[in-house]
């Protein structure tokens, strides 16, 4: 189990701050997000974004990195703080 | 030699980080820099909402600052940035520099403040009198960060 | 957009510089370096006088600032030099610089910094235990004021 | 007559803040100098220094620039301040 969360323009579109999903002690970022958009077909525009930054345990990754239970990620959209 | 890093509501004042960062007797130069909630080109902008990912904002706030601390010699650093409702004209993001000498001070102040815009996860969302709108990233940001890799 | 230019004897309020920096509505960034006598690498630095040449000293400044307004977009910028005795901790230098976009507020204070460190005729005398002695011209400042030149 | 101005360690080496000199319309800077000079012999070291500066009306200027009477001359050594 890996939690998802989603942050500004991209948690207002898909309409989910965080949930939960199954996960393999071998996923990928890639494998996660995939099988987020097999259990939510309508986020597909959204989520495959070129955009769309991801984070594991709060440190930017890409979408090969390793994911384990237990590891909390995040899919936003560019930052624009300051 | 201290670093402070605050994330929150509440406003904060440059007169007092100021004295703080005034107070290490080894820096003759001190750098700030405020960010203040501005009229959009277009007019119209009634306030702004900050969001960000806690936890993650302040690990990457912290590790833009000891990116800075092996590029440069620095005393006190200070950097603060609002989240939630702001009004026009408000405070957003300060950031304050002690340092031995004036090159690094301004160097690693402008160099924080590159950094954090485009990798600090806060998200503006203008409220204007026509709704509101998430505010898009831009090129001229991603390229100051950018030109630093090149130092 | 104005441009306020002093050069004083008294101690001035990095607290209401910044005030004022920040009330012009258009400007989204405000940066201010502050110079401040610190002790010298040998120790024993008890106090220093600034001397200044009358009348020309006020000229390079506010042309100093005119060359700034004509490389970057500004509102109000403030510059600040004290003269006559200083003791350790006190402020020597402020430079504010109100802004649209921040990169131009950080360049044109650093800009003005450099050019008041080879081109505004003041003069630094250190009191140390062991004597007075008029500081020395840096190779660095002249480096950097020479660095604009190939922008 | 031009008034010429000395500052910092200049002034103090000189024994000297300011004084009055002749001039003609067609001077130089490097000619108001040596005229100082021949008044003042024991000023050649530290007037000929190459680090000494020179202004007239409060602008720098070099030895060839052009003095005329009434113009306000200054030479001090390189500043430091800020």
């Amino acid at each position: 189990m890996v939690k998802v969360k989603f942050f500004a323009a991209l948690r207002e579109r898909l309409q989910c701050a965080e949930l939960d999903i199954d996960s393999q002690p071998s996923d990928s970022v890639a494998e996660i997000r995939h099988r987020l958009l097999q259990q939510h077909p309508s986020w597909r525009r959204e989520l495959l974004d070129n955009d769309v930054l991801c984070a594991k345990n709060f440190t930017f990754v890409d979408l090969q990195a390793a994911v384990n239970p237990g590891d909390e990620l995040a899919f936003f959209p560019p930052v624009t703080g300051g | 030699m201290g670093t402070e890093i605050r994330v929150q509501q509440d406003d904060f004042s440059v007169a007092d980080e100021y004295q703080q960062l005034a107070q290490e007797s080894s820096c003759g130069a001190v750098v700030t820099f405020a960010g203040l909630v501005r009229e959009l080109a277009e007019g119209q902008l009634d306030a702004m909402t900050l969001e960000h990912y806690p936890g993650m904002t302040e690990q990457v706030l912290a590790d833009l600052v000891a990116q800075a601390r092996g590029r440069w010699q620095l005393g006190q650093v200070t950097l603060i940035h609002r989240v939630g409702r702001l009004a026009l004209n408000d405070q957003i993001v300060f950031v304050g520099v002690a340092a031995p000498h004036r090159k690094a001070a301004f160097e690693a102040a402008m160099f924080i403040m590159d950094f954090l815009k485009t990798q600090a996860p806060f998200w503006k969302q203008e409220h204007t009198t026509d709704g509101s709108y998430w505010v898009a990233a831009k090129d001229t940001d991603q390229a100051a960060a950018t030109a630093w890799q090149d130092d």
